[in-house]
């Protein structure tokens, strides 16, 4: 029976909604998460015995200390941009793509094919069908999982993580047997691609940059104003909403799966092309994985990727250099990195809710 | 422009005057891992670095260490060589195989910044050298060591890379052929890791290698756990790069090991001399870069004498290890008798096991 | 036959890590958390078991370690999804990026207190982590190698991994959790605490990652502290979970035959198969499970519906 | 204080205050409930009923106020606490975990120890006879029909040993069979001293089953009345602020011509079972098709093949004697056949939740346009002229639909298809869930399409609107038509018969 003696108070503190906020004051309480998040980085950075105001000049300063150095931050930035971008597309579609690591790798690959094996062609040409073949690379590794989640509703979020490993395993086999550099006497790399098969130099620094920009102002139009990103957005929220509009859901999967890992694939083109000069297996190095985060932080917002990939790889770029100034471990970046993020992600929580301290003295 | 080219400006300067004054000497080092890792490859080279700086009196300021940096990515290993270039070092010391490409790139874009890169094979005969060392000489006493203690005449090998890897297999023949030397019986197992660091890997493949029987474990690959491996099965090993003793004490016969402050040292000291005249480095037992630690005591009895004169011969140039005809494992032969493999063929060309050699 | 026995009991050791990253990550997909930052978990247990280990030379207290490292990292994961409703992918994530950079963080700061420049774990407690013998049965033809040879982490990961299964399967706890992962907004309504069980259930998940942790630390790398120690481990383990279909039992064979398919390339004489095929094998044949699974669309041994989803009582 | 005053009430709230962000949702509201009765709560959409049930059986919290459980103030923070004050609640949308079978659903979350699973459903079959309850205790949820999962919620209530149980638009998605069949089991009910709170927007059944009417409207309290001194209309009044008439009326139309003729179809469901049987009709112009039949007989079916989002096994469907089978959903929109579904789930099919009503007017329309870019600029004209139109509530054309309230989704839902002046319209439950008001609106949109030549089906589960608004009622049962007539010339009792003719064959085979 029921027990009559319950004595529960109400809790000291529940969550409830809160009003909605206006755009400027969610930006507020962003840029509020972002100073405490720094606040608490600081801390541990005061743990481990160091400055934290010095530390984080020197991550500021190793960024943009000279020319080369903020060569080199935008450097870190392209792949982390082109990456976001193309997960953007798939997130918005509600697609848990957490294959973009893999995506990239293929892209790489394919491109590399050309680079390796037709580095003959006329240069402009080349870099063409490299940027192609990159898109066709990724492409393909976004359309198998795709086509699994339309087909027979496969859980996309452990099928593309596994992916990620089939593609890295995939470089391993070439560097190891097909297309081992010969001269490298046994050691396991794949020949540098010849100048010829190099991404050109604009300002000093590889051509990506001017991809990811381009494809920041094409990726915000088509999301924004596009009949495709329209029905991006209609299947990411329902598809019986979708089919009963009159979309081919299955098509409009394909095809934005397509555009998204091919993005990314783009990513493994200018990766290989641009920075490394060669197919390694670090080619995509966990930009997949770093990407979600950027794209999410940006809460899908092309602009916003730009400006949080460019926030990262000012924090990759400068803990590089604290490492040497300090010696801190490169490791205690990513504990710092880790501490930051908690802080972001846990902030999100204050745009959408709040925390209600119980009355005092109850309810009369 | 940026203090990069400040940096490298002032360098030319210096040395066409004939040398760099040593207050203005600036080391860049390259590191696969982390130094304070204490045993492998990295720990070694940090080790030498060390030594080079005692040895020159530098300040702490003119070492740039870049920890961390793999070798598979190219674009964190360009960063990092910049890195230092932005701080003004005129020599970088790129220790591990993979920055090899990226020191010819950069070299040529620097020419006044010198790139000495650890255990490859392409130079530029100016600013880009590669330096290594003859550790097949000491890999050779080491297998003396392990053919005299092997019990079911089975001893163990975890090799990094395969048969195609000139580095590692040259020094597992010279291993197998120091077992040989002592024990024509014995026969030497090898699993092949296919990475340089790879803690799980490496004991896997050990204790594979102790399951088939093996009861001397010997490695090329930079963590002590084929030592370790050894250890906790009760079977003896050969370590590498350090003195792993210090891991397995009870274990760890001897150790192959390598003293790069030899090298270091007189690379930057060099600089200072302006005597640098961009030729390989390609340092042995007789300058002191390789050799192997105090035998352990329990080594087999006899061991001592057998290495020592193995060691005198080496030393005086009678013997070069890979002498003669030597027989391979598939019934080929290589080599003319009373000559000895050429530097060359030793660095790039060993690619073939020797007879003793199984592969399963 | 005998090399065929040595390699079975490889597969075990090997696999055992999986085990318990596994059987963690199952706690918490059941909780409704798709957590990626098994890895994370995995090496702060690592790192905190390890450590106590090594200065209080008690194979106990390391496993108390190892279990509140990786419990510390769920906290963090548990707060941030559970209470603050942060997407999960990301946060999992960022707990791999954080768990790494500070298990490699602590183990440099205390090899760098370290005189001989390693740490090697003392002669009791390696004594006592390292394979049992048992008088009589360890020395079994065959049975003996095949089930009573192994070192304590192994028993206790079935063990755990059994309990989980009752636990899941035959308690009301277990039934109520269960429910929270399917569908949290219908468990709420009965009564359950779902914030509470959340919490219990990831932070216990977690706990179990971190002794997986401190295996790597402790069995794989011998006693002695190497970076990265865990090394892939952890992603290994979230795909594991997807072969044994959520269930702990499952979890047990599927965590030898990946130990088996880790190892297998130094057992097997080589054919000409590339070795990037062995290593890719386990995430191929995961891939394959996955689809055949997807395609009998078995409604019971699949993902808790509720997995990935955060819950908020007033959300509609 | 005095205690004895108040213990008459099994619950009572005082001045209950809730808002979600910028919408408060109840204001100050009071409402007693007797202990043995059972009281019908009454608002139109988006009153705030749902609301109040919720900070009773402890989903919500309010912001203000005081709830009393058998005179005793009470402080119920979850779902739990009202279980152990003995309240329970069936939600509107099911709180079952699909996986789980009935009883594991049933035991969820209770305090009793583990039982073995045999003793386990000995003990709930012995409930459920006790209610003249039907269930299978083993039956997965998944496995289950509508009226079988609101079984299951029930059991739950009452293993629990509810004695307040709070129904939320339960008959929403029950045949009038299951509806009586569920009343007969809430008066046992209250016979047995319990309490009972229902939610319904259907008048007949709140003078059915109820003994007291509370009303809500806007999130304020109106008024208690008791049922007895009520009448329909009364009660209308109360619940919308002013008179309304009740009557629909049947508009004498010219039939045109013949638009659409379904030739011998039949179709599979996904898992193999037949769904349409088989099914041959014709519609004209200016004519209102009405379809009844128990749910689940080849409506929705029916629906999704016509628009082309089913392929049928054989069979053809003229639209203007062109064989539209095989073409695509796209093809079939620019014909002008629309179609409003209304689902269990309202927003489910038809609208996109997320977004607001401009995007939402867009979904049928964004592809009209040449180009490659979508033009928002006539869907937010339409959007804004449908609120003022059909009297949309809602904060602006951006606010996402699944913030507004049941009525006010439909209209929008309803209002889309019509602006699209379609040739054949189809909507499937189009007042489902509605509130009188909102219903007569949806009543007058669709003879005013009737007016404009439109043909329409109207698939329905109220009989008595059925025979009111269409010209001729097809009676589908099992997937075959068991007959079509003229609706003025037929009775709710032939139709009912029609309907069921062949349940009984069915109950046979599974018994
Ligand atoms: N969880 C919620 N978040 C935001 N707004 C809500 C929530 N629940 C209800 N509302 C809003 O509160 C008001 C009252 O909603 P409620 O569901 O109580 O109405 P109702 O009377 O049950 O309507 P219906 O008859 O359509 O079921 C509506 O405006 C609704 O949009
Ligand atoms: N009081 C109780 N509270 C909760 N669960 C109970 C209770 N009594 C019995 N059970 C049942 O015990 C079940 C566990 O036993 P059991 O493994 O036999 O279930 P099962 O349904 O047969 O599962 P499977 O067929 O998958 O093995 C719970 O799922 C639940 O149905
Ligand atoms: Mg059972
Ligand atoms: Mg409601």
């Amino acid at each position: 029976m029921a027990n009559m003696n319950n004595t529960a108070k109400e809790p000291l503190i529940r969550i409830g909604k809160r009003n909605e906020l206006t755009a400027k004051n969610a930006m507020f309480l962003r840029l509020a998460a972002f100073g405490l998040a720094l606040v608490a980085g600081g801390v541990f950075i005061l743990a481990v015995g160091h400055n934290p105001i010095s530390v984080y000049w020197t991550i500021i300063r190793g960024s943009f200390r000279s020319e080369m150095a903020i060569q080199a931050t935008i450097k870190y930035m392209i792949p982390l941009l082109i990456t976001s971008l193309g997960i953007t597309l798939a997130f918005r579609m509600r697609f848990w793509n957490i294959g973009a690591e893999g995506q990239v790798i293929m892209g790489a690959i394919f491109a590399s094919y050309f680079a390796l094996f037709f580095d003959g062609l006329p240069h402009v040409l080349l870099i063409i069908l490299m940027i192609i073949a990159g898109i066709i690379g990724g492409g393909i590794w976004g359309l198998i999982p795709a086509f699994f989640k339309v087909r027979y509703n496969t859980n996309e979020t452990l099928f593309t993580l596994m992916l990620n490993y089939i593609a890295l395993y995939i470089i391993v086999f070439l560097r190891d047997g097909p297309w081992a550099d010969p001269e490298s006497g046994g050691f396991p790399k794949i020949a540098r691609f010849s100048k010829n098969a190099q991404l050109d130099k604009i300002f000093g620094v590889q051509a990506g940059w001017i991809i990811g920009i381009i494809l920041v102002v094409l990726v915000f139009i088509y999301m924004r104003y596009s009949k495709h990103g329209y029905e991006i957005n209609v299947v990411g929220e329902s598809k019986a909403t979708a089919r009963y509009a009159g979309m081919n859901v299955r098509k409009i999967v394909l095809r934005t799966m397509f555009i998204s890992g091919g993005i990314c694939g783009i990513t493994g083109m200018v990766s290989a092309t641009g920075s490394d000069m060669t197919l390694a297996t670090a080619v995509a190095g966990g930009v997949g994985f770093t990407a979600i985060i950027v794209a999410w932080l940006a809460r899908l917002n092309p602009f916003t990727i730009l400006l949080v990939s460019f926030l990262f790889s000012v924090l990759e770029k400068g803990s590089t250099v604290i490492q040497s100034e300090f010696g801190l471990s490169t490791d205690s970046s990513e504990v710092l990195q880790g501490i930051i993020l908690f802080f972001v992600l846990g902030c999100e929580f204050f745009v959408r809710y709040r925390f209600i301290r119980r009355k005092k003295g109850g309810t009369d | 422009s940026g203090s990069g080219d400040e940096a490298t400006t002032s360098g030319s300067e210096t040395t066409k005057a004939g040398g760099i004054a040593k207050e203005d000497i600036k080391v860049g080092v390259i590191h696969i891992s982390d130094p304070a890792e204490g045993s492998g490859y990295t720990f070694t080279h940090d080790q030498g670095i060390v030594a080079m700086q005692q040895n020159l009196g530098l300040e702490d300021s003119q070492i740039i260490r870049k920890n961390n940096i793999s070798d598979s990515d190219p674009t964190a290993i360009e960063t990092a060589m910049r890195e230092c270039i932005e701080d003004g070092c005129n020599i970088i010391f790129a220790t591990s195989w993979g920055y090899m490409d990226t020191c010819e790139a950069l070299a040529e874009e620097f020419p006044d910044v010198y790139f000495a890169h650890g255990s490859g094979y392409k130079s530029n005969g100016q600013n880009f050298i590669n330096y290594f060392g003859r550790i097949y000489q000491a890999r050779y006493l080491a297998g003396i060591v392990a053919g005299l203690k092997t019990e079911s005449d089975k001893v163990g090998f975890v090799a990094a890379m395969d048969k195609e890897n000139s580095e590692v297999t040259g020094g597992l023949d010279a291993f197998a052929m120091g077992v040989y030397s002592v024990n024509p019986e014995a026969q030497v197992f090898v699993k092949v890791t296919n990475s340089w660091y790879d803690p799980e890997a490496e004991t896997s493949a050990a204790k594979a290698l102790i399951a088939e029987g093996c009861d001397v474990i010997g490695q090329h690959c930079d963590t002590p756990n084929p030592q370790l491996a050894a250890e906790e099965a009760g079977v003896w090993g050969v370590g590498y790069n350090s003195n792993m003793s210090k891991d397995a004490p009870d274990a760890t016969l001897t150790s192959v090991v390598w003293d790069w402050g030899v090298y270091y040292t007189a690379a930057v000291q060099s600089l200072i001399d302006g005597t640098w005249d961009g030729s390989n480095y390609y340092g042995g037992m007789k300058e002191g870069l390789v050799g192997i630690t105090d035998l352990s005591a329990f080594c087999a009895d006899g061991t001592a004498e057998a290495v020592d004169q193995a060691k005198a011969s080496i030393l005086d140039g009678s013997f070069n290890v890979f002498d003669g005809v030597i027989e391979t494992n598939e019934g080929t032969t290589v080599g003319k008798e009373g000559s000895t493999l050429s530097d060359a063929e030793i660095t790039g060309g060993i690619n073939w096991y020797f007879k003793n050699i199984v592969v399963k | 036959m005998e090399m065929v026995i040595k390699f079975i009991a490889a597969a075990v050791i090997s696999g055992t890590p999986l085990l318990y990253g596994t059987v963690g990550e199952i706690l918490n997909e059941k909780s409704g958390h798709l957590n990626l930052g098994v890895e994370g978990m995995m090496s702060m247990g690592a790192v905190s078991g390890f450590m106590v280990g090594y200065y209080s030379d008690s194979f106990l207290l390391s496993l108390i370690a190892a279990f509140l490292g990786g419990a510390v990292g769920a906290a963090i994961y548990a707060v941030l999804t559970v209470t603050f409703m942060a997407d999960q992918n990301v946060t999992g994530l960022t707990l791999t990026i954080f768990g790494i950079g500070l298990g490699n963080f602590l183990g440099l700061y205390y090899l760098g207190l370290s005189e001989s420049g390693t740490l090697k774990l003392p002669e009791k407690i390696t004594g006592q982590m390292r394979s049992i013998n048992i008088e009589g049965l360890s020395n079994l033809p065959v049975v003996g190698k095949l089930l009573f040879s192994y070192n304590p982490f192994v028993y206790l990961g079935i063990v755990i991994a059994i309990v989980l299964w009752w636990y899941l399967k035959k308690t009301k706890t277990g039934l109520s959790l269960r429910a929270i992962g399917e569908n949290p907004s219908a468990a709420d309504a009965a009564g359950i605490r779902v914030t509470k069980l959340k919490y219990i259930n990831i932070i216990l998940g977690g706990g179990i990652c971190g002794i997986g942790g401190v295996y790597c630390a402790m069995i794989i790398n011998n006693g002695v502290w190497i970076s990265n120690s865990v090394g892939g481990f952890g992603w290994i383990a979230v795909a594991l979970v997807i072969f044994a279909a959520w269930s702990p039992v499952r979890a047990i064979f599927g965590s030898f035959v990946f130990g088996a398919f880790n190892i297998l390339r130094y057992y097997v004489p080589s054919v000409g198969i590339p070795e990037a095929f062995y290593d890719m094998l386990p995430f191929l044949v995961t891939a394959l499970v996955l689809i055949v699974t997807s395609i009998r669309q078995s409604k019971e041994n699949s993902q808790p519906a509720g997995c990935g989803i955060n819950y908020f009582r007033e959300d509609r | 204080m005095a205690e004895t005053k108040s213990t008459n009430y099994a619950i009572e709230c005082r001045g209950i205050t809730k808002s979600f962000g910028s919408v408060k949702a109840n204001d100050n509201i009071n409402l007693t409930l007797e202990k043995g009765e059972i009281l019908a709560l009454l608002g139109e959409n988006g009153s705030g009923k749902t609301t109040l049930m919720n900070m009773i059986s402890g989903i919500y919290h309010p912001d203000q106020g005081t709830i009393l459980v058998n005179g005793e103030e009470a402080v119920i923070n979850s779902p739990t606490d009202a279980m152990n004050f003995g309240i329970g609640m069936i939600h509107q949308h099911f709180k079952l975990v699909e996986v789980f079978n009935a009883m594991d659903n049933i035991v969820l979350g209770t305090k009793e120890k583990r039982r073995k699973p045999k003793v386990l459903k000995q003990e709930i079959v012995e409930l459920s006879r006790k209610f003249g309850l039907e269930i299978n205790p083993e039956q997965k949820v998944y496995n289950m029909s509508v009226s079988e999962k609101q079984t299951v919620e029930i059991m739950k209530a009452l293993y629990r040993g509810a004695n307040v149980l709070i129904l939320d638009e339960p008959t929403a998605v029950l045949t009038p069979q299951e509806t009586e069949k569920l009343f007969e089991i809430l008066r046992k009910m209250r016979d047995q001293g319990r309490s009972i709170i229902i939610i319904t927007h259907k008048l007949n059944e709140v003078m059915a089953v109820s003994d007291r009417v509370v009303i809500l409207r806007k999130g304020e309290y109106i008024d208690t009345v008791k049922t007895s001194e009520t009448s329909v209309t009364e009660l209308t009044e109360l619940m919308v602020g002013r008179p309304i008439s009740l009557e629909i009326e049947r508009l004498e139309v010219d039939r045109g011509d013949k638009l659409l003729e379904v030739v011998d179809l039949t179709v599979y469901r996904e898992d193999g079972t037949k769904a349409i049987d088989d099914v041959r009709f014709d519609i004209f112009r200016g004519e209102i098709l009405g379809v009844a039949g128990i749910a689940g007989s080849g409506q929705k079916e029916l629906c999704e093949t016509i628009a082309g989002l089913m392929r049928p096994k054989k069979g053809a469907i003229l639209y203007e004697k062109e064989n539209i089978i095989g073409k695509s959903p796209k093809e079939i929109i620019d014909l002008g056949i629309h179609m409003s579904f209304v689902p269990e789930d309202r927003l489910g099919m038809g609208l996109v939740a997320s977004m607001g009503m401009t995007d939402n007017m867009l979904l049928k329309s964004y592809n009209k346009n040449k180009g490659i870019f979508v033009d928002k600029k006539p869907a937010k004209k339409l959007a804004q002229d449908l609120i003022g139109k059909l009297e949309i509530r809602t904060p602006g054309t951006e606010t996402p639909v699944r913030h507004l309230s049941g009525g006010n989704v439909q209209k929008v839902l309803l209002g889309r298809e019509i602006e699209s002046s379609p040739n054949l319209l189809i909507t499937a439950y189009p007042v489902r869930g509605l509130d009188i008001n909102s219903s007569y609106v949806i009543y007058d949109l669709l003879n005013e399409q009737k007016k404009k030549n439109v043909a329409i089906i109207f698939i329905g589960e109220d009989l008595d609107v059925l025979l009111e608004l269409s010209d001729r009622i097809m009676v589908l049962c099992h997937g075959e038509v068991t007959g079509i007539v003229a609706a003025a010339e037929t009775t709710k009792e032939e139709i009912g018969l029609m309907m069921t003719d062949s349940v009984r064959g069915e109950a046979e085979a599974h018994g």
